[in-house]
Protein backbone atom coordinates (compact mmCIF):
# COMPACT_ATOMS: atom_id res chain seq x y z
CA UNK A 1 0.00 0.00 0.00
CA UNK A 2 1.48 3.69 -1.11
CA UNK A 3 0.06 6.89 -0.56
CA UNK A 4 1.31 10.02 -2.11
CA UNK A 5 -0.43 13.42 -1.42
CA UNK A 6 2.07 15.81 -3.96
CA UNK A 7 2.13 18.83 -6.13
CA UNK A 8 4.30 17.27 -8.42
CA UNK A 9 3.48 15.76 -11.86
CA UNK A 10 3.73 12.37 -12.06
CA UNK A 11 3.22 9.58 -15.04
CA UNK A 12 0.17 7.22 -14.49
CA UNK A 13 1.50 4.33 -16.49
CA UNK A 14 4.85 4.75 -14.57
CA UNK A 15 3.47 3.71 -11.87
CA UNK A 16 1.54 1.41 -13.01
CA UNK A 17 4.09 -0.08 -14.57
CA UNK A 18 6.04 -1.75 -11.13
CA UNK A 19 2.53 -2.02 -9.33
CA UNK A 20 1.75 -5.46 -8.94
CA UNK A 21 4.20 -6.86 -10.48
CA UNK A 22 6.92 -9.95 -9.51
CA UNK A 23 4.58 -11.75 -7.56
CA UNK A 24 2.59 -15.17 -9.05
CA UNK A 25 -0.59 -14.21 -6.86
CA UNK A 26 -2.22 -11.23 -8.73
CA UNK A 27 -4.16 -12.13 -12.04
CA UNK A 28 -5.47 -8.30 -12.16
CA UNK A 29 -4.72 -4.93 -12.08
CA UNK A 30 -6.81 -2.04 -12.33
CA UNK A 31 -5.80 1.78 -12.26
CA UNK A 32 -7.91 5.16 -12.45
CA UNK A 33 -6.56 8.10 -13.93
CA UNK A 34 -8.53 11.37 -12.98
CA UNK A 35 -7.67 14.31 -15.83
CA UNK A 36 -8.68 18.02 -16.01
CA UNK A 37 -11.52 18.50 -17.91
CA UNK A 38 -12.90 21.65 -19.21
CA UNK A 39 -16.28 21.75 -20.76
CA UNK A 40 -16.79 25.46 -20.78
CA UNK A 41 -14.11 25.00 -23.41
CA UNK A 42 -12.92 28.33 -21.12
CA UNK A 43 -10.97 27.23 -18.22
CA UNK A 44 -7.28 28.29 -17.76
CA UNK A 45 -6.15 26.52 -14.25
CA UNK A 46 -7.40 24.02 -11.62
CA UNK A 47 -6.13 25.08 -8.98
CA UNK A 48 -6.29 22.23 -5.93
CA UNK A 49 -6.65 23.16 -2.27
CA UNK A 50 -5.98 20.51 0.34
CA UNK A 51 -5.89 20.31 4.36
CA UNK A 52 -1.79 18.82 4.53
CA UNK A 53 -2.53 17.99 8.24
CA UNK A 54 -5.25 15.32 7.10
CA UNK A 55 -4.61 14.65 4.19
CA UNK A 56 -2.63 11.56 4.16
CA UNK A 57 -3.87 10.47 7.21
CA UNK A 58 -7.77 10.29 5.37
CA UNK A 59 -6.45 8.38 2.36
CA UNK A 60 -4.86 6.00 3.99
CA UNK A 61 -8.07 5.25 6.43
CA UNK A 62 -10.25 5.21 3.24
CA UNK A 63 -7.16 2.73 1.71
CA UNK A 64 -7.38 0.45 4.69
CA UNK A 65 -10.92 -0.20 4.58
CA UNK A 66 -10.81 -1.34 0.79
CA UNK A 67 -8.16 -3.55 1.92
CA UNK A 68 -10.01 -4.85 4.54
CA UNK A 69 -13.35 -5.00 2.39
CA UNK A 70 -11.69 -6.98 -0.42
CA UNK A 71 -9.03 -9.59 -0.70
CA UNK A 72 -6.25 -7.18 -2.54
CA UNK A 73 -2.93 -7.88 -3.25
CA UNK A 74 -2.12 -4.01 -3.22
CA UNK A 75 -3.13 -0.66 -3.76
CA UNK A 76 -1.83 2.86 -4.22
CA UNK A 77 -3.02 6.16 -4.51
CA UNK A 78 -1.71 9.61 -5.89
CA UNK A 79 -3.34 12.93 -5.57
CA UNK A 80 -2.17 16.18 -6.40
CA UNK A 81 -2.62 19.64 -5.19
CA UNK A 82 -1.61 22.91 -6.84
CA UNK A 83 -2.54 24.33 -9.85
CA UNK A 84 -3.32 22.03 -12.78
CA UNK A 85 -3.66 22.87 -16.38
CA UNK A 86 -6.53 21.25 -18.65
CA UNK A 87 -5.99 17.24 -19.76
CA UNK A 88 -2.93 17.41 -16.40
CA UNK A 89 -3.62 14.23 -14.26
CA UNK A 90 -5.15 14.96 -10.89
CA UNK A 91 -4.67 11.53 -9.34
CA UNK A 92 -4.83 7.84 -9.67
CA UNK A 93 -5.73 4.47 -8.28
CA UNK A 94 -4.23 1.25 -8.84
CA UNK A 95 -5.40 -1.93 -6.77
CA UNK A 96 -4.20 -5.46 -7.16
CA UNK A 97 -6.23 -8.70 -6.65
CA UNK A 98 -6.41 -12.28 -7.85
CA UNK A 99 -9.92 -12.10 -9.37
CA UNK A 100 -11.14 -8.56 -11.19
CA UNK A 101 -13.88 -8.32 -9.20
CA UNK A 102 -12.03 -7.72 -6.29
CA UNK A 103 -9.76 -5.12 -8.34
CA UNK A 104 -12.53 -3.22 -9.73
CA UNK A 105 -15.12 -3.33 -6.94
CA UNK A 106 -12.07 -2.06 -4.54
CA UNK A 107 -11.26 0.69 -7.21
CA UNK A 108 -14.61 2.30 -7.41
CA UNK A 109 -15.04 2.22 -3.93
CA UNK A 110 -11.41 4.44 -3.71
CA UNK A 111 -12.80 6.72 -6.29
CA UNK A 112 -16.20 7.02 -4.55
CA UNK A 113 -15.11 7.72 -1.20
CA UNK A 114 -11.24 10.41 -2.27
CA UNK A 115 -14.56 12.14 -4.32
CA UNK A 116 -16.51 12.92 -1.28
CA UNK A 117 -13.91 12.28 1.94
CA UNK A 118 -10.90 13.36 0.78
CA UNK A 119 -9.69 16.87 2.10
CA UNK A 120 -9.47 18.05 -0.77
CA UNK A 121 -11.40 21.37 -2.52
CA UNK A 122 -11.46 22.26 -6.42
CA UNK A 123 -11.36 25.91 -7.56
CA UNK A 124 -11.48 26.43 -11.93
CA UNK A 125 -10.17 29.43 -12.95
CA UNK A 126 -11.17 31.21 -16.22
CA UNK A 127 -11.23 34.36 -18.15
CA UNK A 128 -14.16 36.13 -15.71
CA UNK A 129 -12.82 34.74 -12.82
CA UNK A 130 -12.82 32.13 -9.93
CA UNK A 131 -15.26 29.58 -8.65
CA UNK A 132 -15.18 26.69 -6.43
CA UNK A 133 -16.32 23.20 -8.15
CA UNK A 134 -19.21 22.15 -5.96
CA UNK A 135 -20.01 18.68 -4.77
CA UNK A 136 -22.34 16.40 -6.39
CA UNK A 137 -24.78 15.12 -5.31
CA UNK A 138 -24.72 12.26 -7.68
CA UNK A 139 -20.92 11.68 -5.62
CA UNK A 140 -22.54 11.79 -2.36
CA UNK A 141 -25.21 9.39 -3.24
CA UNK A 142 -22.35 7.11 -4.87
CA UNK A 143 -21.71 6.11 -1.81
CA UNK A 144 -24.50 4.41 -0.18
CA UNK A 145 -23.68 1.58 -2.57
CA UNK A 146 -20.92 0.58 -0.49
CA UNK B 1 -7.42 27.74 23.09
CA UNK B 2 -8.20 26.12 20.26
CA UNK B 3 -7.20 25.82 16.78
CA UNK B 4 -9.49 26.94 14.09
CA UNK B 5 -8.52 26.42 10.38
CA UNK B 6 -10.76 27.08 7.15
CA UNK B 7 -10.70 26.02 3.79
CA UNK B 8 -11.80 26.64 0.20
CA UNK B 9 -14.54 29.34 0.30
CA UNK B 10 -15.00 29.14 3.78
CA UNK B 11 -11.42 30.44 4.41
CA UNK B 12 -11.87 33.32 1.42
CA UNK B 13 -15.11 34.29 3.48
CA UNK B 14 -14.01 34.86 6.40
CA UNK B 15 -10.30 36.02 5.10
CA UNK B 16 -8.09 33.82 7.36
CA UNK B 17 -6.45 30.34 7.08
CA UNK B 18 -5.98 29.48 10.63
CA UNK B 19 -6.46 31.45 13.90
CA UNK B 20 -6.50 30.25 17.79
CA UNK B 21 -9.48 31.19 18.91
CA UNK B 22 -10.77 31.38 23.03
CA UNK B 23 -13.39 29.14 24.08
CA UNK B 24 -14.96 27.31 25.88
CA UNK B 25 -17.92 25.79 23.64
CA UNK B 26 -18.80 22.44 24.74
CA UNK B 27 -19.78 21.59 20.96
CA UNK B 28 -19.19 22.46 17.29
CA UNK B 29 -22.27 23.53 17.04
CA UNK B 30 -21.24 26.01 20.39
CA UNK B 31 -18.18 27.28 18.82
CA UNK B 32 -20.10 27.97 15.02
CA UNK B 33 -22.18 30.22 17.47
CA UNK B 34 -19.98 32.06 19.40
CA UNK B 35 -17.92 32.54 15.21
CA UNK B 36 -20.93 33.70 13.99
CA UNK B 37 -21.64 36.51 16.37
CA UNK B 38 -18.21 37.99 15.81
CA UNK B 39 -18.60 39.91 12.60
CA UNK B 40 -20.28 39.43 9.11
CA UNK B 41 -17.79 37.36 7.80
CA UNK B 42 -18.39 34.84 10.00
CA UNK B 43 -21.65 35.10 9.99
CA UNK B 44 -21.49 34.47 5.84
CA UNK B 45 -19.25 32.28 6.12
CA UNK B 46 -21.50 29.76 8.55
CA UNK B 47 -24.89 30.92 7.33
CA UNK B 48 -25.90 27.60 6.44
CA UNK B 49 -24.14 25.11 8.22
CA UNK B 50 -25.50 22.24 5.68
CA UNK B 51 -23.35 23.47 3.46
CA UNK B 52 -20.13 22.96 5.79
CA UNK B 53 -18.44 19.95 6.99
CA UNK B 54 -16.09 19.67 9.84
CA UNK B 55 -13.53 17.82 11.18
CA UNK B 56 -12.16 17.36 14.61
CA UNK B 57 -8.32 17.15 15.29
CA UNK B 58 -8.06 15.92 11.08
CA UNK B 59 -11.17 13.57 12.11
CA UNK B 60 -14.44 14.19 10.23
CA UNK B 61 -17.06 15.02 12.91
CA UNK B 62 -20.76 16.06 13.17
CA UNK B 63 -21.61 19.79 14.51
CA UNK B 64 -22.62 18.34 17.67
CA UNK B 65 -19.55 16.77 18.77
CA UNK B 66 -18.54 17.48 21.85
CA UNK B 67 -15.07 19.85 21.82
CA UNK B 68 -13.39 18.15 25.14
CA UNK B 69 -9.72 17.88 24.53
CA UNK B 70 -9.62 18.72 20.56
CA UNK B 71 -7.11 20.90 19.53
CA UNK B 72 -8.04 21.59 15.80
CA UNK B 73 -11.37 22.37 14.41
CA UNK B 74 -11.14 22.40 10.96
CA UNK B 75 -14.58 24.12 8.79
CA UNK B 76 -14.53 23.30 5.25
CA UNK B 77 -17.10 23.04 2.43
CA UNK B 78 -18.18 19.54 0.86
CA UNK B 79 -15.23 18.17 -0.33
CA UNK B 80 -14.38 17.85 -4.08
CA UNK B 81 -11.57 15.00 -4.33
CA UNK B 82 -10.73 12.63 -6.78
CA UNK C 1 -10.92 2.80 -30.64
CA UNK C 2 -7.81 0.37 -31.54
CA UNK C 3 -8.02 -3.63 -30.87
CA UNK C 4 -4.57 -5.33 -31.16
CA UNK C 5 -4.37 -9.44 -31.04
CA UNK C 6 -0.72 -10.17 -30.74
CA UNK C 7 1.83 -12.64 -29.60
CA UNK C 8 4.13 -9.93 -28.94
CA UNK C 9 4.46 -8.64 -24.74
CA UNK C 10 3.76 -5.40 -24.41
CA UNK C 11 3.99 -2.88 -21.54
CA UNK C 12 0.56 -1.53 -20.40
CA UNK C 13 1.85 1.26 -18.70
CA UNK C 14 3.22 2.59 -21.93
CA UNK C 15 0.26 1.83 -23.89
CA UNK C 16 -1.84 3.30 -21.62
CA UNK C 17 0.74 6.43 -21.49
CA UNK C 18 -0.78 8.23 -24.57
CA UNK C 19 -4.46 6.73 -24.14
CA UNK C 20 -6.92 9.54 -23.69
CA UNK C 21 -4.51 12.26 -23.45
CA UNK C 22 -4.44 15.83 -25.73
CA UNK C 23 -8.33 16.26 -25.21
CA UNK C 24 -9.96 18.37 -23.14
CA UNK C 25 -13.54 16.26 -22.82
CA UNK C 26 -11.68 12.94 -20.72
CA UNK C 27 -11.70 13.03 -17.16
CA UNK C 28 -11.33 9.31 -16.47
CA UNK C 29 -9.22 7.02 -18.22
CA UNK C 30 -9.50 3.29 -16.32
CA UNK C 31 -6.83 0.27 -17.04
CA UNK C 32 -7.79 -3.49 -16.59
CA UNK C 33 -4.64 -5.80 -17.00
CA UNK C 34 -5.00 -9.00 -16.82
CA UNK C 35 -1.48 -10.96 -15.40
CA UNK C 36 -0.77 -14.88 -15.90
CA UNK C 37 -1.58 -16.01 -12.09
CA UNK C 38 -0.16 -19.30 -10.38
CA UNK C 39 -2.65 -20.64 -8.13
CA UNK C 40 -0.62 -24.35 -7.35
CA UNK C 41 3.20 -23.25 -7.53
CA UNK C 42 3.99 -25.67 -9.86
CA UNK C 43 3.00 -23.66 -13.01
CA UNK C 44 5.61 -23.24 -16.18
CA UNK C 45 3.66 -22.14 -18.97
CA UNK C 46 0.36 -20.30 -19.28
CA UNK C 47 -0.67 -21.19 -23.80
CA UNK C 48 -3.25 -19.32 -25.14
CA UNK C 49 -4.91 -20.55 -28.24
CA UNK C 50 -7.10 -18.30 -30.54
CA UNK C 51 -9.76 -18.57 -33.63
CA UNK C 52 -7.63 -15.89 -36.18
CA UNK C 53 -10.10 -15.11 -38.46
CA UNK C 54 -12.81 -14.60 -35.35
CA UNK C 55 -10.96 -12.92 -32.94
CA UNK C 56 -10.59 -9.07 -33.94
CA UNK C 57 -14.06 -9.39 -35.11
CA UNK C 58 -15.25 -10.44 -32.11
CA UNK C 59 -13.77 -7.81 -29.69
CA UNK C 60 -14.61 -5.13 -32.49
CA UNK C 61 -17.91 -6.24 -31.89
CA UNK C 62 -17.93 -6.11 -28.05
CA UNK C 63 -15.89 -2.99 -28.02
CA UNK C 64 -18.22 -1.00 -30.19
CA UNK C 65 -21.39 -2.11 -28.31
CA UNK C 66 -19.28 -0.66 -25.16
CA UNK C 67 -18.96 2.48 -27.13
CA UNK C 68 -22.69 2.32 -28.03
CA UNK C 69 -23.65 1.74 -24.34
CA UNK C 70 -21.60 4.14 -22.49
CA UNK C 71 -20.36 7.85 -23.74
CA UNK C 72 -16.76 6.74 -24.17
CA UNK C 73 -14.37 9.10 -25.99
CA UNK C 74 -11.75 5.90 -26.32
CA UNK C 75 -11.47 2.24 -25.89
CA UNK C 76 -8.68 -0.17 -25.98
CA UNK C 77 -8.07 -4.10 -25.70
CA UNK C 78 -5.02 -5.53 -26.48
CA UNK C 79 -4.91 -9.82 -25.79
CA UNK C 80 -1.94 -11.53 -26.48
CA UNK C 81 -2.06 -15.75 -27.36
CA UNK C 82 0.77 -18.27 -27.14
CA UNK C 83 3.05 -19.06 -24.24
CA UNK C 84 2.98 -16.78 -21.10
CA UNK C 85 5.11 -17.19 -18.21
CA UNK C 86 3.70 -16.29 -14.67
CA UNK C 87 3.57 -12.65 -14.17
CA UNK C 88 3.12 -11.76 -17.93
CA UNK C 89 0.64 -9.30 -18.78
CA UNK C 90 -1.81 -11.40 -20.78
CA UNK C 91 -4.33 -8.81 -21.70
CA UNK C 92 -5.48 -5.03 -21.24
CA UNK C 93 -8.71 -2.59 -21.68
CA UNK C 94 -8.77 0.92 -21.34
CA UNK C 95 -11.79 3.28 -21.32
CA UNK C 96 -11.32 7.07 -21.34
CA UNK C 97 -14.57 8.78 -20.36
CA UNK C 98 -16.11 12.28 -19.04
CA UNK C 99 -17.23 10.79 -16.23
CA UNK C 100 -15.84 7.89 -14.05
CA UNK C 101 -19.04 5.87 -13.86
CA UNK C 102 -19.01 5.29 -17.59
CA UNK C 103 -15.13 4.70 -17.75
CA UNK C 104 -15.72 1.86 -15.12
CA UNK C 105 -19.17 0.20 -16.16
CA UNK C 106 -17.61 -0.02 -19.87
CA UNK C 107 -13.96 -1.69 -18.78
CA UNK C 108 -15.97 -4.13 -16.25
CA UNK C 109 -18.42 -5.34 -19.34
CA UNK C 110 -15.56 -5.25 -21.67
CA UNK C 111 -13.69 -7.86 -19.23
CA UNK C 112 -17.01 -9.83 -18.96
CA UNK C 113 -17.58 -9.99 -22.51
CA UNK C 114 -13.37 -11.10 -23.33
CA UNK C 115 -13.57 -13.96 -20.88
CA UNK C 116 -16.60 -15.64 -22.03
CA UNK C 117 -17.39 -14.53 -25.41
CA UNK C 118 -13.68 -13.69 -27.14
CA UNK C 119 -12.14 -17.06 -28.68
CA UNK C 120 -9.08 -17.45 -26.60
CA UNK C 121 -8.79 -20.95 -24.69
CA UNK C 122 -6.31 -21.23 -22.25
CA UNK C 123 -3.90 -24.51 -21.13
CA UNK C 124 -2.16 -24.56 -17.95
CA UNK C 125 1.22 -26.00 -18.17
CA UNK C 126 3.04 -28.00 -15.54
CA UNK C 127 5.44 -30.44 -13.99
CA UNK C 128 2.55 -33.28 -14.72
CA UNK C 129 1.80 -32.55 -17.62
CA UNK C 130 -1.13 -29.80 -19.23
CA UNK C 131 -4.71 -28.75 -18.04
CA UNK C 132 -6.93 -26.70 -20.75
CA UNK C 133 -8.48 -24.06 -18.05
CA UNK C 134 -11.87 -24.49 -17.52
CA UNK C 135 -14.83 -21.72 -18.19
CA UNK C 136 -16.08 -21.11 -14.80
CA UNK C 137 -19.97 -20.38 -14.23
CA UNK C 138 -19.20 -17.03 -12.37
CA UNK C 139 -17.74 -15.47 -14.94
CA UNK C 140 -20.66 -16.66 -17.31
CA UNK C 141 -23.07 -15.20 -14.83
CA UNK C 142 -21.30 -11.93 -14.78
CA UNK C 143 -22.64 -11.18 -18.26
CA UNK C 144 -26.30 -11.17 -16.81
CA UNK C 145 -25.54 -8.18 -15.47
CA UNK C 146 -25.40 -5.81 -18.73
CA UNK D 1 -18.26 -29.03 -48.91
CA UNK D 2 -17.67 -26.92 -46.20
CA UNK D 3 -14.65 -25.97 -44.11
CA UNK D 4 -14.42 -27.39 -40.04
CA UNK D 5 -12.11 -25.92 -37.53
CA UNK D 6 -11.67 -26.80 -34.14
CA UNK D 7 -9.90 -25.49 -31.26
CA UNK D 8 -8.36 -26.28 -27.85
CA UNK D 9 -9.52 -30.02 -26.50
CA UNK D 10 -11.98 -30.47 -28.88
CA UNK D 11 -9.37 -30.10 -31.71
CA UNK D 12 -6.60 -32.24 -29.68
CA UNK D 13 -9.20 -35.03 -29.28
CA UNK D 14 -10.32 -34.91 -33.01
CA UNK D 15 -6.73 -34.60 -34.08
CA UNK D 16 -7.47 -32.51 -36.43
CA UNK D 17 -7.22 -28.90 -36.58
CA UNK D 18 -9.22 -27.88 -40.02
CA UNK D 19 -10.55 -30.19 -42.39
CA UNK D 20 -13.39 -29.93 -45.60
CA UNK D 21 -16.47 -31.74 -44.98
CA UNK D 22 -18.70 -32.73 -47.92
CA UNK D 23 -22.73 -32.36 -46.02
CA UNK D 24 -25.54 -31.57 -46.88
CA UNK D 25 -26.72 -31.51 -43.17
CA UNK D 26 -29.38 -28.63 -42.99
CA UNK D 27 -28.52 -27.11 -39.37
CA UNK D 28 -25.31 -27.39 -36.99
CA UNK D 29 -26.92 -30.21 -35.05
CA UNK D 30 -26.94 -32.40 -37.98
CA UNK D 31 -24.03 -31.89 -39.06
CA UNK D 32 -23.02 -32.94 -35.63
CA UNK D 33 -24.59 -35.81 -35.90
CA UNK D 34 -22.72 -36.59 -38.92
CA UNK D 35 -19.42 -36.53 -37.44
CA UNK D 36 -20.29 -37.97 -34.52
CA UNK D 37 -21.18 -41.11 -36.35
CA UNK D 38 -17.68 -41.35 -37.99
CA UNK D 39 -15.14 -42.50 -35.98
CA UNK D 40 -14.91 -42.86 -31.70
CA UNK D 41 -12.83 -39.47 -31.47
CA UNK D 42 -15.59 -37.30 -33.24
CA UNK D 43 -18.15 -39.52 -30.92
CA UNK D 44 -15.84 -38.37 -28.26
CA UNK D 45 -15.30 -34.92 -29.13
CA UNK D 46 -19.11 -34.39 -29.68
CA UNK D 47 -20.38 -36.63 -26.23
CA UNK D 48 -21.65 -33.49 -24.66
CA UNK D 49 -23.10 -31.01 -26.65
CA UNK D 50 -23.72 -28.35 -23.94
CA UNK D 51 -19.91 -28.50 -23.25
CA UNK D 52 -19.44 -26.99 -26.77
CA UNK D 53 -19.94 -23.51 -28.52
CA UNK D 54 -19.97 -23.22 -32.05
CA UNK D 55 -19.20 -20.18 -34.56
CA UNK D 56 -20.43 -19.79 -38.18
CA UNK D 57 -18.44 -17.56 -40.31
CA UNK D 58 -16.46 -16.44 -37.17
CA UNK D 59 -20.07 -15.87 -35.52
CA UNK D 60 -21.09 -17.63 -32.82
CA UNK D 61 -24.52 -19.56 -33.05
CA UNK D 62 -26.88 -21.80 -31.40
CA UNK D 63 -26.59 -25.81 -32.55
CA UNK D 64 -29.77 -25.27 -34.54
CA UNK D 65 -28.58 -22.56 -36.64
CA UNK D 66 -28.73 -23.42 -40.32
CA UNK D 67 -26.01 -23.70 -42.69
CA UNK D 68 -27.23 -23.07 -45.70
CA UNK D 69 -24.53 -21.01 -47.24
CA UNK D 70 -21.87 -21.30 -44.43
CA UNK D 71 -18.61 -21.28 -45.25
CA UNK D 72 -16.87 -22.16 -42.32
CA UNK D 73 -17.89 -24.09 -39.12
CA UNK D 74 -16.03 -23.63 -35.85
CA UNK D 75 -16.27 -26.44 -33.01
CA UNK D 76 -14.50 -25.52 -29.41
CA UNK D 77 -15.22 -25.64 -25.96
CA UNK D 78 -16.69 -22.00 -23.85
CA UNK D 79 -14.04 -19.41 -24.06
CA UNK D 80 -11.52 -18.58 -21.58
CA UNK D 81 -10.31 -15.08 -22.59
CA UNK D 82 -9.48 -12.55 -20.33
Amino acid sequence: MRISVQEAPFDPGAEAAGFGAGRSDVGAVVTFAGLVRDDSGRMQALEIEHYPAMTERAIAAITQEAMARWTLADALVIHRYGRLTVGETIMMVATAARHRADAFAAAEFLMDYLKSRAPFWKKEIGPEGESWVAAKDADEAALKRW
Amino acid sequence: MIDVVYFAWVRERIGLARERVDSQAATVAALVDELRAREDRYAAAFADISALRVALDQELADFDAPLSGVREVAFFPPMTGG
